[in-house]
């Protein structure tokens, strides 16, 4: 992970300090857990989904900064978008939606939510 | 400069145009290479290379005698009477396996192998391996303080105890345990006594007649030798007696369509082509470790140990927490640490009732990353040795290790970076 | 000069002042090193090393980085559809026993595994292991022209078959085995198609997709690359529902102690700190293969071996005689060879009528020793193929192996040299 | 193995073309029979002892030039030797007769025959 671009790593660290959609959800769609039980980054994530777009998104977890500002951006991303669009989301978007270079170890951390985000596509069988 | 800083000069890598002043923290994981290591593997490819044992030309047979000649060197370097008690492979990992495959053949469901919980996966999994056949593996705890809980081994070693493989230092802990006495309670047991000495024979001087060891595993990688060799010693009448582990060339003594029968010790635990320019290269490692002496080694370890405990406390870095006996008589040159908490997966209750758990700590992966930055390089994550993790209540920690080429000035770095990292990171939640 | 003189060039040990003027035909045991392998060594030693996998700092991640990038270039090489069917190991010996020893947990007496007699002992004695389950080894014979006897092959191919294991090319009679049609029989009987690609992989293009086998061994020290690296290819589906061979760090996914959990391939399979500057070294051996051309490779060899045929005949060295097919389309570059008769230790009644036995033959060992005065490298002996010598009535041959840095000039210098040590050695009884 | 010493090598090449002590005996003390299955070496020795002294001593084989040669110029060198003299015997002292410099594997040629030798003196009880 190279951090010579302060701006961007200010940018995380805000996302770290203060993430959005922090929180969890009375009646989701789907809601799922995703783990590393080898460094212990967590994050479960609440999704509603209504007339097949993204009516909210919430997560909680625990972790390495980036696991837990990579879930604080997926989820402002999500928001709003149809299940299509999600569908067509790709990892490579949300690494460069992240927009630091990370190493092969760090990725892990940076792809648990959009994992998350999958598995919850993969069960969500529609309307 | 201080006989250190000269040390430091042997290693090409810290004048790499490619790393700009790297602090090379993390030798527990592998060690960097004097360049009269890496002379001696260029020098054997460009003069000698040829296959070793069946050749009857001039370079093969000064191949043979190379790679022979190294065995004694290494042999003689852990104090082994013989050197055909010495057993080159590519790592403790497959050392330690072949042990668990042919001792793994004797044993019996309902007998025991003692381990402990300090153990790194290289000494855990292939007992595991063992559990399918009734086997049942047994982990000596810790006391608070790191060490070995003797009350709690002295328990646990039971008749049925066939086996004990234990490490001589602990990677987390740094911790150095008492093997001799451990040794003697083992074979009044009539067990057989394994060591990993992957931590200790880069470190200090190891004699396994003095620790009268059954076998002992360790890897040239960490002790500035070429990745991709090993060793095994063990004692002669075992190694004889032990069925052998692969079976091809060189192993064997005649072959043919209604059986085979061995080589002698250790060839026959050597099938196929080995990492011959691999035995060259620790070899030669081995010559650059005597020439500054093991004692002077450990020395300087200790050094570094007892000043990084001493700058822990001078920087008093909140929320900082660091494991392993505070006693450096029994401390290897290994410091873990964590900043806050960073408890295991299975301790979540927080997590689910609000959230981002995180408050005044900073991830071990953050440490790293951010320590990286500063061109310091300290590895981060279970280390190989989850059991022990868990025991600590941790998922990780961050951890530094020295060896020949770091000086006072690394921890004084290290600690400056430490300081900086943990003021970015503090959310004050 | 030619092409393969300015190749030549390219390997320091032909202009090494420790042998002058060194005709190396022994590639078959172990191929020399080319510069750029060498170096690929030493850049990593010198700029990058570091443990791979588990480091989040800068070189760890470059190392972790060209360790995988050698791994997808192997790949590649030898036409896997994924970088993840390729096992690192230390030679082809480990990953023909890996086999053994995991697909050997699946077979119950009464299962039969089908070798050859041509195989070299990796691919016997792992297999032997498993008789004491009472899993029985059948063994393919030869045609009087060193071919496999496709009739007794289909002969032996029964229903119990559950594995095929055959080597690709002979590293004594040279021949390649049709192993497209093989793999389809066996295939096709419900059995695995292991192949021993050791002495293919080297010298002539591969595509484990064309041969279709189930499993690929080959080591990287035969083909310009390091020792103490080898390769187990293996069908994702097949390795992913493998029992794991060794454990300890990095095949794991989780450590406990009620149990543990495996990483996925190929990683489950590389317990313990790799040879890393192994793989990087094999990588560039590969990228170095490719620059020539593979068919380039093989057509030169082909010409070397039609080249030798020829000066066999021209020099008609008396009682010579050479082993293999004659047919050069399905010849390597490997010449077995000996002069008069040397009967294996069983047929010794004539040695106990009337004392010695060498009428006008010479010794393989004293073929080696008088041509290495010549500097003339051959190996003698039984090439770790016992069972194949005694197929061929013979305690041991002589052999010449080619390779991309030999000429026609070096066969021309065997040949010179064979027949004055033939008129030394002309004992005239 | 050094050919450079073409001397040595000629006497090496004579002792192999024209063996000492080459043949089988009638009632030997001890007899025995040492070979390498790896290369095919293979020495049969027979040994009369009388008041302690070696009296007789022959040997058959086949192999290389090394494994013969030795064979016979050990048999010259323990003709009418006791058996004290005999046990005294070093392999190093029989290498240095042979007085060619040998590598490993060829070193195993060379001392077949002083194996046998050996284990001749081991089976022997005395008289
Ligand atoms: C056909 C064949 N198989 C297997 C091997 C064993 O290779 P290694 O010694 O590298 O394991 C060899 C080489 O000696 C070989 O020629
Ligand atoms: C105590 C201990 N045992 C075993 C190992 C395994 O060593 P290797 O990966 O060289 O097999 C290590 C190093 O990681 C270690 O620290």
């Amino acid at each position: 992970m190279i951090l010579e671009d302060e701006e961007r790593m200010e940018f995380i660290m805000d996302h770290y300090r203060h993430p959005h959609n922090f929180g969890t959800m009375e009646n989701p769609t789907e809601e799922i857990t995703e783990y590393n039980p080898v460094c212990g980054d967590a994050v479960k994530v609440s999704i509603l989904i209504k007339d097949n777009m993204v009516q909210d998104i919430r997560f909680v977890g625990r972790g390495c900064s980036i696991s837990q500002a990579a879930a604080s951006i997926l989820t402002d991303e999500v928001k709003g978008k149809s299940m299509e669009e999600l569908r067509n989301m790709t990892e490579k978007e949300h690494l460069d939606r992240i927009g630091i270079r990370l190493g092969p170890s760090r990725e892990k951390c940076a792809i648990l939510s959009f994992n998350a985000l999958r598995k919850m596509l993969d069960n969500y069988g529609g309307e | 400069m201080s006989r250190w800083e000269q040390i430091k000069q042997d290693f090409p890598i810290f004048n790499s145009s490619k790393n700009s002043d790297l602090t090379y923290l993390d030798s527990a994981a592998t060690s960097q290479k004097p360049k009269c290591v890496i002379d001696a593997v260029r020098e054997f490819y460009e003069n000698y290379n040829s296959n070793v044992h069946r050749g009857i030309y001039g370079i093969s047979e000064t191949a043979t005698d190379m790679y022979e000649k190294s065995r004694e060197n290494v042999s003689s370097f852990i104090g082994s009477s013989h050197a055909n008690q010495l057993v080159f492979l590519r790592n403790t990992t497959e050392a330690l396996n072949l042990l668990s495959y042919t001792m793994g053949r004797n044993l019996v469901s309902g007998d025991e192998i003692l381990i402990s919980i300090m153990e790194h996966h290289s000494n855990i999994v292939p007992w595991q391996f063992l559990e399918e056949k009734g086997i049942k593996v047994n982990y000596t705890d810790i006391t608070a303080d790191g060490k070995l809980d003797m009350e709690d081994f002295r328990r646990k070693l039971s008749p049925r105890t066939r086996i004990v493989s234990l490490t001589h230092v602990s990677n987390l802990l740094g911790t150095i345990n008492p093997l001799v006495d451990i040794g003697r309670m083992v074979h009044d047991n009539d067990s057989i006594f394994i060591v990993d000495g992957a931590q200790s024979t880069p470190h200090m001087k190891v004699n396994v007649q003095d620790l009268d060891c059954d076998f002992f595993a360790f890897s040239g990688h960490k002790m500035l030798g070429p990745s991709g060799i090993g060793v095994l010693y063990g004692k002669e009448d075992m190694l004889e007696s032990m069925h052998p582990f692969l079976g091809g060339g060189e192993m064997i003594r005649t072959v043919t369509t209604s059986g085979s029968t061995w080589n002698d010790v250790p060839l026959k635990f050597e099938a196929g082509t080995p990492n011959i320019e691999g035995a060259i290269g620790l070899s030669a490692a081995v010559d650059y470790l005597r020439g500054i002496g093991m004692e002077n080694v450990r020395n300087h370890e200790k050094d570094l140990i007892e000043y990084t405990l001493k700058m822990e406390e001078e920087y008093a870095i909140p929320d900082m927490v660091s494991y392993g006996p505070k006693n450096t008589d029994i401390r290897g040159g290994v410091y873990s640490f964590n900043i806050g908490e960073i408890p295991p997966m299975d301790m979540d209750e927080k997590f689910r009732e609000n959230g981002v758990m995180i408050g005044s700590s900073v991830h071990p992966h953050d440490i790293s990353t951010s320590l990286d930055a500063g061109n310091v390089a300290v590895r981060s994550g279970h280390h190989c040795a989850m059991p022990l993790n868990h025991r600590l209540g941790v998922v990780a920690t961050s951890r530094a290790s020295y060896y020949v080429y770091n000086t006072r000035e690394d921890i004084e770095k290290l600690f400056d970076q430490l300081e900086k990292i943990r003021k970015v990171y503090d959310l004050g939640r």
